[in-house]
């Protein structure tokens, strides 16, 4: 089983999610991040004190596949979340040594 | 992009121009004021003006004071509540701001266009800057009219009271088109439209002479053809259901439609970001539009007391009946509802609130719930304008509701006091049911015309300036930060 | 299941029903008013009312609308901030929804049971839907009296005024059940026991001639025996010890024990979602106070006066002797501590504030901060009801010390104003010490019997007809999405 | 350490000592109350004094609750919402108590040395625990004069409305030394500096002996002598310029200086938490600001009119031009600054508000906001003190440029008032444009130099006592958790 | 070393950590996460609009723990997290190659 | 490549930044986390309502980099991060086995 860990704009969480789904991506788990990297923040100004704010909101998605699902799945995360601009961000995949569903206690592919 | 960057900056530099004019012109006016004393003080030898009693000055503070609260926050946070918070600060700086800059729009120009004698579409410039209000020579005050013969207040009052109807009316249009307009599109908008739709609306509503002119039968025709239109028509409107609520209703649906849609709309969860913001505004405004309604009485007396019970009322039945059909409808009741049907409640009684009896008020109050949540759910899909936070679902159909219903409930034969047909002799009646609801048809469908025509041309001749809409991407970053560089929590 | 649901839906349903019947109601009332103003005409050629005091009717129109605002926002925002976010809706809405459903049945029928003559327990039915408040035939309004003798004030006004005192204390009782109670349930139980605790209290407590129908010493015995049961055994309660706060505190507890403890109480962190909100919430209350106590005087006059200083200053001595016995005893002073004391403090002197003098406001305001702090500590463990926001612990235990220091501190030798003791001469006496106290502790012990009576059975009730506790699942999942299908945040 | 913790333990065990203490003084004073009453008896044969106007009544007691308000929640939230997350509730906590304290300490001693006849720097002690306003034998009520000849006020409404301007005054120094200061010092400090540069600048400011007083020309000069020291040099000082903002302003900025600046200032971004509770506290304040300047023309008259319609002016001026000034200079309008603005403009009408005309509203709030906002970024840099909320910038800076500005526009020739020359026959005047800036001029710089005199020692003797500031992991934990056991968020 | 990653429902917290406890882990960090799966969500109205919410808020334990506690770890959770319904949550097991305790530099298993 | 994940204390974001930064790490991930440790909590009270808090809070830092720069990467972290008392933190390492911007496709160190 593959962890893919995916830093995507907030406002694409939607559409990756659903494309996940599409691929056959039973669950997943997100949160919310801030995020630097190449993409320039912003700056903001209270009263006499400006400050560069270059940690941007960034949505974090963890979904753990089985290795069979992962190509789509990367494919997925892709389409759903490209607007080529910088900032769109990474996808990074590891590997998951077990899973249990905590529910039943199934483990391996199975639980996911 | 240098052109567009320049523009921004152009904005700014105008207004700081504005302000030095400004500036110059209370110079002048200074010593204008002087002379204009001067002359005055002959005639200062007549019989001292009767005073104002301080029951209804203090009354009269306090409701201008409340409406006041209605802008800011109230109307702020019942808005900004509703958007998503990354555009929180917009919201109640768009409020803010357009409240500040009608009120200061009211004082120098406004409020003479609105409220002294003209043609039956605007006012005159007699009162420009409030000129002739205080008299610095010998510390007197000039008197307006109430509704009652002998019974001045300090015009003052009446100019700070009025300017908080203005004010707030221009800031609820806000509602239609916030979350992609520009800062400098909304005020370049707010101008021209306070201008040419607010300003003559007043007038053609609420101008006349006052009761203590109508001393003599032979005089009336005279005076009534000296006031504005829709009040010679003998249409009601005891606190602002046409110049209010429909005016800026109409307003904010046509700024939808030029506007268009945000980005996302449909497609993406658009949901509210605090309904805890939502409510305090909801709730606020309750409080405050008891200065608005009651207030405008323009006494401490038992008009006032009626509009005070019956604003009370009507926004209590109007929370149950909304509360009740949504959950009825929609299987649940929600704090939203709640809230929105306060709201509708309010708008519908304003036309009514000193026009109509006890049974009116229950009436009215639960009408106003069903039909404002038919407005925001039913009708809102027929519409298909992205009407963010439904200005026109509650307040352009609740005050149109609000305007006929006051038509019918004025009758005393159910319940409601008529109206004044004699100011000589002070008698009131009512001109029969068909009569009033045509009357009432009439001032609604003119306020509609005008509105619409006006708002049109306002937001059109805005995008002309510096254009409406932020780009996609500061739509997308949030205008708090794209627009005013700051952020609404850190938490 | 499916029963659930039909329950669920037979409520709005019935609602829905009521509102019809309401309108036809209405209608007839239109018909029936016009009668009834026929017969009303001829008595009207007799000499004019009184007319009423333009800085009463300032004062008490403003008094009411800082009564809203204490339900809404205010008390809403006190409770609504020391609940888990996901339940922060249902308690706005709770609180929303009571206070109008309260507010239109003061108008429909609880006024007139409250305040008009019937026997010692209970008024009449001559005041039904407000009838005869207002005349539509000749514009007139009825009079209610004040504490001074040829000092009329509106009906209308007192009507408004009063709605504000019942739909709060309902709501106060809400913090007793919130994050576990159904939305059906809470309204069920609302009515019940509006109508058979907070309206008999009233007029046993308020309920009175008025000082202008005693003219005679002759008339004083009959006239009393027409009054309020504990009104005529003399008990002092300035604006709702009695009638406000012990009566929704020991209902408050009673729901505390009926619907048992919230999943996870003792076991999980139940913390506050919001100080920031209790504290808005607090502040609110503390300014609507202002009307709600000082309004209580009826008029703009030396009452109102000293009940303004004394509610301002006992509260202000509440927040500091709360805050520094915590600081000693805990360790640390909080700030829902400094809220808590102001509130303590509110309540305390509610039934003082006119009835007692300046040392009295000290020494109340002082004990209340001291006494409180125990009841939501040492009191509330021996207790072992899970009275969610300390209903029990500040308003029935600061009522009860303000109605009891109320006839301590009401003597004249200690400051105070004493009473009236002869409404015919309008002379003052103080009928000693421990019968003062006595008289108040009837009062006391009177209320708590007939609110915990009739709670018990209102809560039993609508545990019958629709369930009084949501399922575990949607208690975990919080109200607001459960019970209303919104959420308070999206930030 | 052991120390320490005695030293934390030992301020509120002597805070109850005083509690209790006050209890006996309380029970003493009862005695001696009676005493004093009925040495007062005879000489209540004289005839009936006058009675307040109820609109009066109304107006002041509405007003008064309005500046409560200022103070909590507004200021509160204002403040409140610039800090960070952690230090949230000890902003509210310390405005909470220190304003309940401060209401307190006047009512106990500090109304007596402000407003009774002393020297022309303090007052005396007649009037120790209200001693004497409300007469509790006869039922009858002390008067306090106005501005006005046989138009008296209760004077515990006087009383009432001076306690809310002390407590907010102590208030708003807290600005300048939040998110670092001790809670112990900040009470230590609060009493000190309310004691010894309150009460004598108010005292100097605003004590005289009323317009009544002024019944023979003969005695004006005898009269003059007991009134205070400021009052006597002729400034002119509406509703506080000198004795709230330039006193507060500058004590913060003592504060700042002595205290030292927050872990991390200019390395870290300390970003407000909340800018939606700051604009709500802005709002509030406008709000309130209505019964703090108008109010404080005592009476519901035409100058409580021309002061209303001037707070409401020259704060909307100043929205604009600090709005456009900051889109000018630094490319975006924040929501930040026009709140900013809002307050800056309500801070330099303060003193001018009854006592300048439109021009000067128009004038003082356009230069407000522009001003203020100098004062917070270019005056603030040049400065180098962490006066965290900017109460130097604001209400140091504006209140200056108020009280000078005043001078100006008090000119009839400007279309302002003038001032009262002549007391006997209300005669008004104005001294030159030059004499009258002087004046205020020199009543600026007394103010000034008192209080950074005292701000200076006081917050040394508080060190000395407690220590001023929390420990470096204290301040980085958060004052919430570490000083008050509290978060004031759980979302 | 292992890292596990446990999603649970939010009211479970306290029990997991407690059970962690006993079970012989020395720390562990939570995260607030959103999560979507087999158990069903809710729908929002907000006066015209619908939404279905099918992001549930869950809570998220991350805790690294020397493999030879890995079991008895495992079963802490389970333990602790259970409620036989759907939504109880899932448990993932990764490797770690290093820890390090900032404070002293301390590596390895000394470092938990 | 490896994946980094520091706990460190929250006021110390802006300085571990900056090391990292300085180190040539050209990304990271900030995500806000609570952590339970060795490090003492504190009490809070609501009226009567007594709670011990153990969760304090943390910020969690995620950045992947390529294995060449991990020991530069370490050090940066606990030089920007360290306080010397108890709470500092740990870093925790991973293998990651793909990484993929999502803007370009481009994978492996690439795409860091
Ligand atoms: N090396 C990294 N490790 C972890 N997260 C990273 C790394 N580099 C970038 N990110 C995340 O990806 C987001 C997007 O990266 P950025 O460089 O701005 O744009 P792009 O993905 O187009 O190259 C960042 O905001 C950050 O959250
Ligand atoms: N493949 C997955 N990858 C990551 N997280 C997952 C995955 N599947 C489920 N989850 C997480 O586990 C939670 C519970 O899963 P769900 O399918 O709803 O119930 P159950 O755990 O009982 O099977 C989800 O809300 C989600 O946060
Ligand atoms: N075994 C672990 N797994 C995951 N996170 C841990 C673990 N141990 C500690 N942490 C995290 O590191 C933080 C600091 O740990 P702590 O034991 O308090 O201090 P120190 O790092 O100085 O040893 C904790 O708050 C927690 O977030």
């Amino acid at each position: 089983m593959k962890l893919i860990t995916a830093i995507i704009r907030p406002f694409k969480l939607e559409e990756v999610r659903e494309a996940l789904t599409q691929a056959g991506v039973s669950g997943l788990t997100v949160t919310e991040v801030k995020g630097y990297g190449r993409q320039k923040g912003h700056t903001e100004l209270y009263r006499g004190a400006e400050y560069v704010v270059d940690l941007l909101p960034k949505i974090k998605i963890e979904a753990v596949v089985p290795d069979e699902l992962l190509e789509r799945a990367l494919d997925a995360v892709i389409a759903g979340a490209r607007t080529d601009k910088i900032g769109d961000g990474k996808i990074f995949v590891s590997a998951i040594e077990q899973a249990l569903r905590i529910r039943t206690g199934e483990a391996g592919k199975d639980a996911l | 992009m240098t052109i567009l960057n320049d523009r921004k900056r152009y904005l700014p530099a105008l207004a700081a121009l504005g302000c030095g004019a400004l500036a110059l012109l209370l110079a002048q006016h200074g010593f204008a004021q002087e002379a204009a004393q001067a002359a005055a003080a002959a005639p200062a030898a007549a019989p001292p003006p009767p005073v104002p009693n301080k029951g209804d000055v203090a009354w009269m503070l306090t409701s201008t004071a409340l409406v006041l609260l209605m802008s800011v926050p109230a109307l702020a946070l019942f808005y900004g509540g509703l958007v998503r918070t990354k555009n929180m600060l917009s919201v109640l700086m768009q409020v803010f701001v357009v409240f500040s800059l009608i009120s200061v729009l009211w004082c120098v120009y406004g409020y003479s266009v609105a409220f002294t004698e003209g043609n039956a579409f605007f006012g005159g410039f007699s009162r420009l800057f409030l000129n002739g209000t205080f008299n610095s020579a010998d510390g007197s005050f000039s008197m307006a009219g109430t509704f009652s013969k002998n019974t001045p207040l300090y015009e003052l009052v009446f100019v700070g009271f009025q300017a908080t109807f203005a004010a707030i009316t221009v800031c609820l249009i806000l509602g239609s088109i916030v979350e992609r307009i520009k800062f400098s599109a909304v005020l370049i908008f707010s101008v021209i439209w306070f201008t040419f739709s607010y300003l003559p609306v007043a007038h053609m509503v609420w101008f006349w002479q006052g009761p203590d002119a109508y001393t003599d039968a032979s005089k009336v025709d005279a005076l009534n053809a000296t006031a504005g239109y829709i009040w010679q028509l003998g249409a009601l409107d005891f606190a602002g259901g046409t110049v209010v609520h429909i005016n800026a209703g109409i307003a904010g649906l046509v700024g939808a439609f030029v506007l268009g849609k945000r980005v996302g709309y449909g497609k993406e969860a658009i949901k509210p970001h605090s309904l805890t913001m939502t409510m305090i505004g909801a709730s606020l405004l309750w409080f405050g539009w008891f200065g608005f309604n009651a207030g405008s009485a323009l006494e401490a007396n038992g008009s006032a007391a009626l509009a005070f019970i019956n604003t009370y009322l009507a926004t209590a039945c109007a929370v149950l009946s909304w509360t009740f059909a949504e959950w009825l409808i929609k299987g649940k009741p929600s704090m939203l509802g709640a809230a929105s049907g306060a709201v509708a409640g309010l708008v519908a009684i304003t036309p009514a609130a000193g026009n109509v009896g006890i049974p009116g008020a229950f009436a009215i109050g639960l009408l106003a719930g069903v039909i404002c949540l038919w407005g925001v759910t039913g009708l809102k899909k027929l519409i298909k304008a992205d009407d963010s936070l439904d200005v026109f679902g509650v307040h352009a159909l609740g005050g149109i509701s609000g305007a006929l219903l006051t038509g019918i409930f004025n009758a005393p034969s159910l319940g409601g006091p008529g109206s004044t047909q004699d100011w000589v002799k002070m008698t009131t009646g009512y001109p029969g049911m068909l009569e009033q609801l045509l009357i009432q048809a009439k001032a609604v469908g003119i306020t509609i015309v005008v509105t619409a025509v006006v708002a049109f041309i306002a937001f059109k001749i805005a995008d002309l300036i510096v254009g409406l809409r932020v780009t996609e991407e500061e739509e997308r970053e949030g205008l708090d930060i794209s627009s005013h560089g700051e952020s609404a929590y850190d938490m």
